[in-house]
């Protein structure tokens, strides 16, 4: 079975040559998420709209943090969608994930204000603290690192948001500090 | 809420626009408007929004509204806050900080004295008045 | 007691290095010594923009506003203005016409702001239907469905002149008309709110602002053209935005704004939320119908256009949320009245969102024709930190630059297009001495790369291939071919590329490569970065005659690339050096030197 | 049909609305280049090839995509022109192998005759190769993207004009690829094999897989008995490979090559498929006069159809006919009867069909009833594009060959037989002798052109002893749908249904647009080809399939009469219900 790795936002060159080599071929964990019944009642009350997968989607992320390979089968199922499109709709959107991110989400903001003032340094920095690459999960599953456009902070660029909570005018010695903030709570 | 037809929809908005010129309804006759818009709210506008709800209530005021608003446009100096007391000149606020909303509160509210270094000047001349 | 005045002193840099403290003390000395010190408040102020004219007062409640004060001034204010309630003549922003009462609103600067499409945004409660509509909101709506016919409002649209804020900047009128010549039995309003260039967050901020204005409008759409269902397509990183949204909705249907039987007027109009994924392609009208559709948002080729043949095959007008932020207004207002702002060829307002190397960063609304210079130094309140201006970078990854020479020219739609950038959404990023325009080009590829959709071969593969190239550049392994290959990718891409993303995706790098030619040269030829940017191509070196020896250098230095003893000459290791340029930084002799 | 008058390159053209530039420009002699645009499919407007310029805009537009308006003037060549499409050209060029000379594709490749027509003698970008594996899961066809350019051909196939949905796009920007669903192998995909995408890939990202190696070593071994059949389809279009017009009659000179190859039987699908029509006629008048069975009766020859229908429609499984397809028919015959007949040992006979199909490679391995001679009943199938491989690397001077007969038995074959490689053909093949054997009496004329052409959905009714028969024809997949949806219907309100038999064809056209066919079929193509057929029909001095004296006698000798123990034991076989997605 492949895998799709090809959900990333490339920001550096090295990061983005890496991730080109990656693209393919890695076994996902098994897992044996289910849809619950909110779900499934979600899907039944969207199944009439047409246009609706990209909104179960949404829904089906919110709730699992990523869209688990069974459920994305169930979720063709429940609403009649050829399965293929689900994956194609997955892959081509960058907000859907395949993969469980970290119990924190840092999005780290490279908008071109932010990316002027500093945004790869932060990113590089972040590596460096949590030992993993971008788009990646710690082996601790406490945090990954995505890097996202433009969070609309301009005004306080650098700017990083961990789990939706923003951080502005970000220093890179301010980053150990946030994280720790975190961590383990 | 009942829908509204055409007349009502007219004399809504005059009791509306009316409200809002003149809030001295209730003897609340001070108003305290927070940007709250993704920026506002990422420099950290919500804790400001509640640091003037506690002032408030500590300094035993009655006469304060406190809303919240869209982004006032001055994003370099989030979150902003305007101010308007009666006999004064309406101010916005720009870095309020709990800090500075309290020295708001007391200074501003209460003494009817500006505050250095926090003004800002709502960059627009509103000609649809 | 409230003071009888208050005086603004302008406390921003500009201000201050132009002897604003000295303005400030003198003020608060003369109130004293003239004994009016119970009359008049003096206050310090952030910014007022502006700054060519400082240091600037402004006096409150009758909002005189001065300029280029100096403290042998404060006198004359205090003993004319506070006491005597009179102006200073001389000191008035506009003397030639010697108005004898400058005011707030008369003065050009301040005029240089326009709001419409924020007129309600910083000022009424956005989750508040009532203050929305207290500001005159659902009246253009009463207006169009019980005093107008369909051609009236389309003609109303017509004379304003209002044209796509979304990028492109075709005529509003014409899609409207054009969707509304189309028999169909069912027809849809699209509100584009997938705003998704980096550094633009126009949209956001008036939706979260002011988000009755877009429901407004889009109803006022659906009448004009005979739909019934409207959608509004927004990104998911907006969640206040949507939150706003639903709410404003919900509202809307309370009050039968929204929804059957519209004002008891028989119009029936509804309108639903889709978010996007995190695709800035859609954008693009077809590419957003596909996503709507909830399927991969790659765009197909125009004609037909939507306006024919859009959402689910069905006429479709999709305007973004700008554009429909102005339609209430020029419903209430006139087409006339709204076509009196801006120039010929555009008419009304822009909003930009000014980020970057700026003093005041923030959301700002300008008739069109406001030239650059005004909005980064009179509005923006000039170049953070005092460093020189290099460029300012509209229109996003689909824009250019435009250097200094050319801040003076207008902005609008045309003026944009011949310096080889565009308005685009409303993206302006002011850019410093610091900034390396390769880097930049380099950035905004990158961006395109991420963001092509994969389906045209000369977007998918040239971006990558330019990408490449400007990054060879930036580490020194640029040539002049590498050049030539640019501008032949480049232009085979503005020609072949399927959608709009494509087309201009070379924009920002030939724009740089030729308002900046030297500085890719200097890549090229002397493998330096004039502006020390890139990293690979920046050495740090230690002057020996100026070391003391101090070990500041050493101590800051992150991958102990410095070494030396104290009171030694120390010497920067290159192998290790990672180029940060934290030793410059940290060095207070001035003995670290970059080249 | 209202018509547009408009400028190319200064000749007037007039064309009907809604013609679009690329095909106006036909017209009148002007060929513009394009990669992705295929007649068969809408314009996706992918490889961004065919822009050109219409006076007054300042942008180029592509042409493949873009409807005529009256008085454009457009500019299809010029040197502004060329140099996009070649810089375009040559970024496509940066992204591919480039391994031409090992490439299943050399020689008709579209990309590779693009860079020559453009004279591309370097390509000055940096080469980025992505490094995908590729799938040959199924032994059918092989998806290799490493070679692909993204022109989006397969996947518009295979979801629309397929309805199956086994490849779609996933990821984006520079690392979309064309994949499976959900990114499994192609063989746990939905994919019925059907090689549409791969007749449609205009490089050699798809393609069949071949066998040739194992036919090759078998006939290099002195103690195999190689014998081998024919499709009807094969020799209409095989030709195209060696200079002929489609639709070129050449059953003749095949069967001369394939000697020459060294197969020591030649036989013909044609003969399987006039035993078919014995045995599906036979059925179809057991159910329909005498109501043992479901109606209606659907045929089942089709390899890819019924890959389908056992995913996607299993609900309809008691109304397949039970036949096997000719080749397979052939095949067991050929290891028993034949090998009797000879006595031959079955072990040592190596049986190869040559088929239009590439689905049929699956076949041949997909029930036990495959192997109902005791042995694999058809070792390897191979598609036209193979065998023309073969002959032209033997050395065989095809079109100077002599015109040669198959061998007897297994080899003769009446019109009816042969007009199973069209659309249409197996039901008016079918309806020809079951006309006899409904009514007892011979019909007077046997052509029955309402199920012919390339409609997707043709119906009919015939009546026959004074009983209505109520058919429907259909082919590219997607067409099927609404003809089962129909029948659903009927069966759901409890009603007689819509129809009594039907014929489906996976590919358009039929087989002689089967998805292994040779390169570059569109419509005109298929309609040659089928016009060849139907001319082999005609010619022939028997036209039905129960008149064939030789499939008399291999009843009277070895079958006993259609539909019999030793009938079912060799000719028939099941079906079962299959996930869509196994993994």
């Amino acid at each position: 079975m492949l895998s799709l790795e090809i959900q990333f936002i490339s920001l550096t060159t090295e990061i983005a040559e890496v991730l080109i080599l990656n693209t393919t071929m890695e076994k996902p964990a098994a897992d044996d998420k289910k849809l619950t019944p909110e779900l499934k009642e979600f899907i039944r009350q969207w199944k009439p709209k047409p246009g609706n997968l990209i909104m179960v989607l949404h829904r089906v992320q919110e709730h699992f943090g990523y869209i688990p390979r069974n459920v994305a089968f169930e979720v063709a199922d429940l609403l009649d969608v050829p399965l293929a499109r689900v994956y194609g709709v997955v892959t081509f959107y960058h907000l859907f994930k395949l993969k469980k991110p970290g119990r924190f989400k840092i999005a780290v903001c490279m908008g071109t204000a932010c990316y002027l003032k500093g945004g790869e340094d932060i990113i590089k920095e972040l590596e460096n603290i949590l030992g993993v690459g971008l788009n990646a999960v710690t082996p601790d599953g406490e945090f990954s690192v995505e890097a996202v456009r433009c969070l609309g902070c301009c005004g306080l660029a650098p700017v990083l948001s961990v789990n939706g909570e923003v951080h502005g005018n970000v220093k890179k010695d301010q980053l150990a500090e946030i994280v720790a903030k975190y961590k383990g709570t | 809420m009942a829908k509204l037809t055409l007349e009502e929809l007219k004399k809504l908005r005059e009791e509306k626009r009316k409200e809002l010129n003149n809030r001295r309804t209730e003897g609340k006759d001070v108003q305290v408007i927070v940007g709250m818009g993704t920026c506002g709210i990422a420099a950290g506008a919500k804790d400001t929004f509640d640091a003037f709800l506690k002032e408030i209530d500590q300094s035993g005021l009655t006469n304060v509204t406190i809303r919240q608003t869209g982004c006032m446009g001055l994003c370099h100096s989030e979150p902003t806050v305007e101010v308007i007391v009666p006999d004064m000149p309406s101010v916005v606020y720009g870095n309020v900080n709990p800090d500075v909303a309290q020295r708001i509160v007391r200074k501003h509210i209460v003494g009817k004295i500006m505050i250095n270094d926090h003004i800002f000047d709502k960059p627009a001349a509103d000609i649809i008045k | 007691m409230a003071f009888k005045n208050y005086i603004l002193v302008c406390g921003g840099a500009g201000c201050e290095a132009n002897r604003g403290v000295d303005l400030y003390k003198t003020l608060q000395k003369e109130l004293q010594e003239q004994g009016v010190e119970n009359e008049a408040q003096v206050v310090k102020t952030g910014c007022f923009g502006f700054c060519e004219k400082g240091p600037i007062v402004k006096m409150l409640p009758d909002e005189t506003f001065y300029v280029s004060v100096k403290p042998e001034d404060a006198k004359e204010i205090v003993a004319e203005h506070v006491v005597k309630g009179r102006p200073v003549a001389r000191l008035l922003y506009d003397k030639t016409q010697s108005r004898t009462n400058a005011k707030l609103e008369d003065i050009d600067f301040y005029q240089k702001q326009v709001r419409i499409v924020l007129r309600n945004c910083g000022v009424i409660d956005p989750d508040s239907i009532d203050e929305y509509i207290a500001r005159d909101g659902y009246d253009a709506l009463a207006k169009v469905l019980t005093e107008m016919t369909q051609d009236q409002v389309i003609e109303e649209l017509k004379k304003s002149g209002l044209r796509g804020r979304g990028g492109a900047g075709f005529l509003t009128w014409k899609k409207w008309m054009f969707t509304k010549q189309v028999a169909s039995n069912e027809k849809y309003v699209i509100c584009n709110a997938d705003e998704g260039d980096p550094g633009a967050y126009m949209d956001r901020s008036t939706i979260e602002g002011d988000p009755h204005s877009i429901l407004e409008a889009m109803t006022i759409a659906g009448r004009t053209v005979g739909a019934s269902q409207g959608v509004i397509y927004i990104r998911a990183e907006y969640p206040l935005a949507i939150i706003r949204l639903e709410n404003a909705i919900k509202q809307a249907k309370d009050y039968g704004l929204l929804g059957e039987n519209i004002l008891g007027t028989g119009f029936n109009f509804n309108i639903e939320i889709r978010l996007g994924a995190g695709a800035f392609v859609c954008g693009e009208e077809t590419a957003l119908i596909a996503s709507t559709e909830g399927r991969r948002g790659m765009p197909i080729p125009r004609p037909p256009f939507p306006a024919v043949r859009g959402l689910w095959q069905k006429p479709t007008v999709i305007n973004n949320v700008e554009t429909y932020a102005n339609i209430p207004m020029i419903v209430l207002r006139g087409g006339d009245w709204f076509a009196k702002i801006g120039t010929e060829t555009s008419k009304g307002t822009k909003v930009f969102a000014l980020t970057g190397k700026i003093n005041n960063s923030g959301l700002i609304e300008v008739p069109m024709g406001t030239t650059l210079r005004e909005i980064i130094y009179d509005i923006g309140g000039g170049i953070r930190g005092g460093k020189a201006f290099k460029a300012v970078q509209t229109g996003g990854p689909s824009g250019g630059v435009i250097t200094s020479e050319y801040l003076d020219t207008p902005i609008d739609y045309e003026h944009l297009q011949k310096l080889g950038s565009i308005m685009g959404s409303g993206g302006m990023i002011v850019m410093d001495e610091d900034d390396c325009m390769v880097d930049v080009a380099r950035f905004y590829q990158e961006f395109c790369v991420d963001e092509s959709c994969g389906k045209c071969a000369p977007c998918r593969i040239g971006t990558r291939t330019i990408y490449n190239l400007l990054t060879g550049i930036c580490q020194g392994r640029g040539t002049m071919d590498d050049l030539q290959k640019i501008n032949e990718i480049g232009r085979a891409m503005q020609k072949a590329a399927l959608c709009g993303l494509g087309q201009t995706a070379p924009n920002p790098v030939l724009s740089t490569m030729k308002y900046y030619e030297k500085e890719y040269l200097a890549h090229i030829k002397e493998k330096k970065c004039p502006s020390g940017k890139c990293r690979d191509l920046v050495t740090y070196y230690i002057l020996p005659n100026k070391c003391i020896g101090c070990t500041v250098c050493a101590r800051r230095c992150p991958v102990g690339a410095i070494t030396g003893e104290r009171q030694k000459i120390h010497t920067i290791n290159q192998e290790t050096c990672i180029k940060c340029g934290e030793c410059l930084k940290a060095c207070k002799f001035s003995a670290v030197f970059r080249r | 049909m209202e018509t547009v008058k408009l400028e190319i390159n200064g000749i007037p053209v007039e064309v009907d609305k809604g013609t679009t530039i690329l095909n106006a420009a036909h017209k009148v002699q002007v060929k513009i280049p394009t990669l992705c645009y295929h007649p068969d499919l809408p314009a996706w407007a992918a490889c961004g090839i065919c822009v050109v310029k219409v006076a007054g805009s300042p942008k180029m537009i592509r042409a493949c995509a873009t409807p005529v308006e009256n008085g454009m003037k457009i500019v299809t060549h010029d040197p502004e022109i060329y140099q996009i499409r070649k810089t375009v050209i040559e970024l496509i060029l940066s992204t591919h192998p480039n391994d031409c000379l090992q490439c299943p594709r050399n020689g008709n490749c579209e990309l590779q005759k693009l860079a020559g027509e453009f004279g591309i003698r370097e390509v000055e970008f940096e080469k980025r190769l992505r490094n995908l594996p590729a799938d040959d899961s199924t032994k059918s066809i092989i998806l290799n993207p490493e070679k692909c350019i993204l022109c989006g051909r397969c996947a518009i196939v295979c979801q629309q004009m397929q309805n199956v949905w086994a490849l779609e796009f996933l990821g984006r920007g520079e690392n979309t690829r064309i994949a499976p669903t959900a990114d499994v192998e192609l063989n746990d995909s939905p994919c019925i094999k059907c090689g549409q995408c791969s007749a449609h890939c205009p490089v050699g990202a798809i393609y069949e897989h071949s066998d040739a190696k194992q036919v090759y070593k078998a006939l290099e071994n002195p103690e195999m008995h190689c014998v081998v059949q024919i499709a009807p389809a094969v020799r209409v279009a095989i030709g195209e490979d060696f200079g002929y017009e489609p639709g070129e009659l050449l059953t003749g000179k095949t069967y001369a090559a394939l000697r020459r190859l060294g197969f020591k039987g030649v036989f013909d699908t044609n003969f399987g498929a006039d035993l078919t029509i014995m045995e599906e006629g036979t059925e179809f008048v057991e159910r329909f006069v005498k109501g043992h069975g479901d109606i209606p009766l659907i045929t089942s020859c089709c390899p890819a159809w019924t890959d389908y229908m056992e995913k996607y429609a299993p609900d309809f499984i008691k109304n397949f006919s039970t036949a096997k397809s000719p080749h397979e028919m052939v095949g067991t015959m050929s290891k028993t009867y034949y090998a009797k007949k000879l006595g031959l040992d079955p072990a040592k006979i190596f049986m190869v069909s040559i088929m239009p199909c590439t689905a049929k490679k699956y076949e041949i391995t997909r029930t036990d009833e495959m192997y109902a001679s005791g042995y694999q009943d058809v070792d390897v199938s191979l598609t036209t594009r193979e065998l023309t491989r073969m002959i032209k690397s033997a050395g065989i001077d095809f079109p100077n060959l002599p015109d040669e007969e198959a061998d007897s038995i297994l080899g003769e074959y009446t019109g009816a037989g042969t007009i199973f490689g069209a659309t249409g053909g197996v039901m008016e093949a079918a309806l020809r002798t079951a006309y006899f054997l409904v009514s007892g009496e011979e019909l007077k004329d046997v052509n029955f052109t309402a199920v012919r052409g390339l409609d997707g959905v043709k119906e009919a009714a015939v009546t026959i002893a004074g009983k209505e028969i109520r058919i429907a024809v259909a082919h590219w997949m997607s067409n099927i749908e609404t003809v089962l949806n129909r029948i659903r219907a009927n069966r759901e309100k409890g009603e007689e249904p819509a129809y009594h038999f039907i014929e489906v064809m996976a590919c358009r056209g039929g087989c002689v647009g089967g998805g292994g066919q040779p390169y570059g079929a569109t419509d005109e193509i298929r309609r040659k080809r089928a016009a060849g057929i139907y001319k082999d029909d005609a010619q022939s001095k028997l036209r039905c399939s129960h008149h064939n004296p030789h499939i008399k006698k291999l009843y009277d000798e070895f079958l006993d009469k259609p539909l019999s123990h030793t009938a079912h034991k060799y000719l028939h076989t099941t079906y079962t219900e299959r996930k869509i997605y196994k993994k």
